[in-house]
């Protein structure tokens, strides 16, 4: 299914508001609820419209509780519905937390796959926007190590498009992380439902002396480093990865055995977080392939700062150039780990 | 043993039916806080009955000014359920000591309750049960092998939800109450007439999910009926120590539902009051928040000790409010039941029990491959190559034996 | 414009005040589900009154039959800081516009409850406010620049809690209604005279939080006083979307705690329900629930635009009902207030914005190394490890320049 | 601060009741709460006895609702007091999960340190118990990933008593994550509450061939498998973690780099579970000493099974000779990751 639109410029909210519009269109089942959603359009505009061209019954706002939100629509897609649903921030989805990983992901397992729950629930993810407390969590480790769940991050309006469409088609459900830095990022694309499979990731940028993964918010940051290390004379691959769970470990290993190296780059805290299943799966599947350790440019293991100290904790460009720098071009071990202390307990 | 004044049931008279009563303060008095306006409180109208209604009372005697009976074969059918549920219940704990069901909550006691509420319901309704509701299951006509299959440590649910309209027992609390909000409303949005009855326990009344389940259900107008069980315990917490209202149906008016407060070990009045909120829900009215006061006899689960926290006393005095005994005791003065036909009950029962001890003693294979197919739609490229490491592992250990 | 009936302020005019009452159908009749016993429910003198109450009413008379006014002195007091309240806030917005905070969410309409729920507090309470609560937090004493640090993105909580005795401002709703009764409870077993009032808004209460609070306070009888801010929106959303309670104060019933309803836009009516209900707290009487009916007359922050879902002749109708002109009438009817006398207030109040601006204006220095200070009680190995990579990182950087 | 008693055998169960007794006995400040907790003991009982030894206003039974016992112990700390709270179950302190991770991680960074919480969560956790589900989770990778949260958990009765009573000393939030499986194991010795410090790991074997590392419920299986590789020939170092969050890098890499090999064990989900960060971190850290990639014994990426098919989920010994014997004792890769693809999308 293809979106009526041809090629024109457009930003990763529109995208995603299209992708809604568009799955409303086409299925009867498809219902879009959470709070501010209706009348408002949600506080970052992702649902604009909807609600007075699809209805009230079909897009609507609900009272102010997340796990409410959640639990009913397990209910509604136990009857049949697919329910889109919109947490607001990443840190306001902790209260459906019980919702989500004692039923969202176990009930199709619980009842030996009688009860399908193609559930999608949004979630605008991350920092960079100078946002306040608990607006800028990076949650998508939780959701990856939860069994059942599908976990996907588009990190380009045509991406973004195309994920939520395959997302709310998807008979698994999914948390759908929508880096919010990115929603006025604009592209030029055509609009389109069909192609790679939901769960395969995309070289973005081709490159034979390393390989840059990464996913959502950072993937832009990861293109500029990318950008900057061919000036230094390194030819960067860069992944974005669109599916944390599962995860495309064809793409990957591929890439990281004809590279030899490999950064992964995500604002989560690096701390279990998702880089380390990237790093350790690597280390593990392209062993004696690797030249170098499995780097990880994360942010720190500090809860989320205030905007006025936020662009130290975000992944920026020169901590890539940096961490490809220390990946042992001229044979030498990283001086950091040679003392047999490591850091002093 | 307390002595017992059956008639009229008296919350009062409910409440020294526990032992622990010393925390038992509802708080019933307003302390005004300041000289407030003469003005009437309003929706006093969704608040529930002081005293708990009942249609039969505990010595088998309709209570005439409550309401008519539910017709006379209604009734024989309420009890026939209830002895093949109790003698259901019975067989289930006694697999418990053979070895034959990991865990089992006993809903003795509770029979009027677990009977009453799902006979209530039509054919095109949901049910939502807890991990205590099993002969509420068996009620509604699924398999109780598939129904066991959770508490054997078979499977987590044994039985298809679509296939009766029961959705698996629910554990985490009150999780399941948002469930059934969501699928009362969905069909509201694809206009069918179908309305969900969850149960839940008065421990789960203080989870924050029931509160957002009863204001989501009000504010949508959902068709779904909250049934109540008040056991009185939340395993060994007291429901004195687990609110200070003066009932938990009071809990409806702060959600604009109405609160019905009704004796639960009537089965009558369980039936009646299920049934009118199920007529309800139908017609648009919304939902309805039943409290039904009726008591756990037995432990928490037979791997819990009940005489840490409370005394035999209790127990007793509840022994002697057996909602099985009242209509027993109703169906005979009114001439619908004979010793022959009681004798034909135990027989159909005890029928129903040895199938059951019989079937589950037959081993259940488990297929070790299964653990990966139901995780997604499709196993996931990881998941195939976690299953075919497993396979490979055990196939190894095959070949060594 | 919508034309107003002042007096007697009826709930029902209330909600005329909003334009979108289609879907306002809070349940007040009740749809009895079966003929219920007539015996009569319990605990109603817990209710709120069916009207909102009110000591002076929106022209500024006092509404003798409701009660005593407070002092003068204190009505003085109560409109002095209210003055500086709404300037302070005023500033606040201007400096969203010149860049100097990041967003700031107004309290314009919601006066009466931000300062006259603070002054009832005594020396020893607690106050614990929501992002909307800046003027609150300023009327306590807490320093308006350390108050609007959060809001300039400097640091999440700028002042030190213990001091005031003010919780952080907290964003995630309804959280903080669990720590209010915590902290009050401990004061309770440690025999400490503390009380604690928690601010929350109309949309809190749908959070499972605000239920889990209610109850573990009334189960307890914690010292802790509920004010709820209802000012018509959550955001976007109107209060018909939010609840179909007949009002919001009909909560406390189901929890065993007395609900209050008053009109939030007078100053003398909350300041006096507040005080009362910390004196009950104080007295070991237990929690209250206060419903303030109010409104928010700017957008939700700076960031949002109001009139994508409500219409001006609302904004207008509440104007007119404004917190700070009933009080003023009311000062100079009374001989309390003239011209000088404002002027002087309104003096105060523009110095103290003066003083504000000035000091936003300064650059506020950020320390990097302060990132990973007060993660924990010392900075783990780990974190002494990535500070010192960042440290060094900032080093080259610096050498490179 | 000792306990009165001499060595003697003791559950770890026990061990846990008499840290809770000797903590109520030393400071006036701490308070026991949670479901079950005070008549009944705990439905394992680690608080039997309790309520009526320190009186209701110390140990006491709250209304069911997990959010509630976390937040209001969030009040409660900080007006003063210790509060050790109890989840009856891993899946059940969900509900609690936005409390935790907005609010017990944060307040000390978000007060710039003016308000300390010095709050214990204890957390029954794991399976192995025949247990239904829901009462199986390893819910340990959501905490250790979430800054500002220590994470504790102890695999002996006497660990069990020093931890707990270190963790209900320390002012940081503690996540107190107890092995319900090893709840009946047995140990003769003296609870003491000095000792090393609560974050470091503790080598429980020595070895010199490869290093194991585990944590919690799966240590007493490593140690078994340990004894099973020495008799084919294996010398085994076995380190059990204690501390999850922050880790001992030290302890860790020390091993590491005398070993040259090392597998993580855990039952919890392998996917971005807590052995990945153990495996990413050793791949960086020890790259130059690893004669083999860190390999993960861990349960598979599956809700939790029922009772009838934990067994195959659960880490075994055997499971662990197996990753041993695929360490390339012979300098042979692991065939599994020689075809390029890895698994096949
Ligand atoms: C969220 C959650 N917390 C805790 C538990 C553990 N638990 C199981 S049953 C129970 C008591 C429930 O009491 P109640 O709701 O009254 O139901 P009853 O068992 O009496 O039928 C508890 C605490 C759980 N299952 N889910
Ligand atoms: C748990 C949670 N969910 C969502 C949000 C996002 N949010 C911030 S304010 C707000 C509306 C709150 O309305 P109300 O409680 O009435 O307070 P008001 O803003 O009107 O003062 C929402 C949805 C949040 N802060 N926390
Ligand atoms: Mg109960
Ligand atoms: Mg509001």
């Amino acid at each position: 299914m293809t979106s009526t639109l041809d090629a024109a410029t457009v930003t990763m909210a529109g995208a995603l508001n299209t992708a809604l519009a568009d799955a409303l269109a086409a299925d009867q089942g498809v219902v879009v609820f959470g709070e501010d959603v209706g009348t408002l359009g949600g506080v970052f505009r992702v649902t604009d419209g909807l609600a007075a061209r699809f209805g009230q019954d079909r897009v609507f706002d609900t009272p102010l509780a997340e796990a409410g939100i959640v639990g009913t629509a397990i209910g509604m897609a136990m009857n049949g519905l697919r329910p889109v649903v919109e947490m607001q921030f990443d840190a306001f989805a902790y209260p459906a937390f019980e919702q989500v990983t004692s039923h969202l992901a176990k009930l199709r397992n619980r009842t030996r796959g009688a009860v399908s729950l193609p559930i999608v629930v949004r979630i605008p993810y991350g920092g960079g926007i100078g946002g306040v407390e608990h607006h800028c969590d990076s949650s998508e480790a939780y959701y990856a190590h939860t069994p059942g769940l599908r976990v996907v991050t588009p990190a380009s309006p045509a991406d973004a498009y195309r994920l939520l469409r395959q997302s709310i088609d998807c008979p698994d459900p999914v948390i759908f992380l929508e880096p919010k830095r990115r929603y006025w990022s604009k592209e030029t694309a055509q609009l389109e439902a069909g192609g790679p499979a939901l769960d395969q990731a995309a070289v973005v940028k081709r490159g034979t002396d390393v390989t840059l993964i990464s996913y959502g918010g950072t993937v832009a940051t990861t293109l500029e480093a990318a950008a900057a290390a061919a000036e230094e004379g390194w030819d960067a691959e860069v992944i974005d990865l669109r599916s944390l769970s599962p995860v495309d470990d064809r793409t990957l290993t591929e890439s990281v055995r004809r590279t030899g190296r490999a950064v992964v780059i995500h604002e989560a805290a690096g701390f279990c977080g998702y880089g380390a299943e990237i790093a350790a799966r690597l280390s593990e599947r392209c062993f004696h392939s690797l030249q170098a350790p499995v780097l990880r440019v994360t942010g720190f293991d500090i809860p989320y700062p205030a905007p006025a100290l936020e662009g130290h904790h975000l992944p920026s460009t020169d901590r890539i150039l940096d961490a490809l720098a220390r990946l042992q071009w001229d044979d030498e071990p990283d001086e950091r780990w040679l003392d047999s202390g490591g850091a002093h307990a | 043993m307390q002595s017992l004044d059956f008639r009229p049931f008296r919350a009062r008279h409910w409440r020294q039916l526990f032992t622990d009563v010393s925390h038992w303060e509802p708080n019933v008095t307003a302390v005004a806080a300041h000289p407030v306006s003469s003005s009437p409180p309003a929706g006093t109208g969704l608040l529930p009955s002081g005293e708990p209604w009942q249609l039969i009372d505990p010595a088998g005697q309709p209570v005439t000014e409550a309401g008519p009976l539910p017709p006379d074969p209604t009734l024989t059918e309420l009890y026939r359920r209830m002895v093949i549920g109790r003698r259901f219940d019975a067989q289930a704990t006694a697999l418990t000591k053979q070895g034959r069901l990991a865990v089992y909550p006993s809903s003795h006691g509770q029979d009027a309750c677990q009977v009453g509420g799902v006979l209530a319901l039509r054919e095109q309704d949901w049910l939502f049960p807890t991990y205590r509701d099993s002969v509420a299951i068996v009620t509604r006509g699924v398999d109780p092998v598939e129904v066991l299959s959770l508490l054997r440590g078979e499977w987590h649910c044994g039985y298809d939800p679509h296939q009766h309209r029961v959705a698996p027992q629910c554990t985490p609390l009150a999780t399941n109450t948002l469930h059934a909000v969501g699928l009362a409303h969905a069909a509201r949005l694809k206009d069918e007439d179908t309305v969900a009855l969850v149960l839940l326990g008065d421990g789960a009344t203080s989870e924050g999910d029931t509160h957002e389940a009863l204001n989501f259900a009000a504010v949508w107008k959902a068709p779904v009926v909250f049934l109540l069980q008040n056991n009185g315990y939340a395993i060994s917490v007291p429901l004195a120590k687990q609110t200070a209202a003066p009932s938990l149906a009071h809990k409806g008016i702060g959600y604009g539902i109405p609160g019905e407060l009704i004796d639960g070990n009537d089965a009558a009045a369980v039936y009646t009051t299920v049934q009118a909120a199920v007529e309800r829900a139908a017609g648009g009215q919304g939902p309805t928040l039943i409290e039904a006061l009726t008591y756990r006899i037995e432990a928490h689960t037979n791997a819990d000790d009940a005489t840490r926290y409370r005394n035999s006393d209790e127990v007793a005095a509840w022994l002697a409010r057996d909602p099985l005994t009242r209509l027993e005791a109703y169906l005979r003065s009114a001439g619908q039941l004979d010793d022959d036909g009681a004798g034909r009950l135990r027989a159909e029962a005890e029928q129903f029990a040895a199938v059951l001890r019989e079937r589950m003693n037959a081993d259940v294979p488990a297929d070790p491959a299964e653990l990966f197919a139901h995780v997604y739609a499709e196993p996931t490229a990881p998941l195939r190559e976690q299953r075919d490491s497993l396979l490979a592992e055990l196939r190894d250990a095959g070949e060594q034996r």
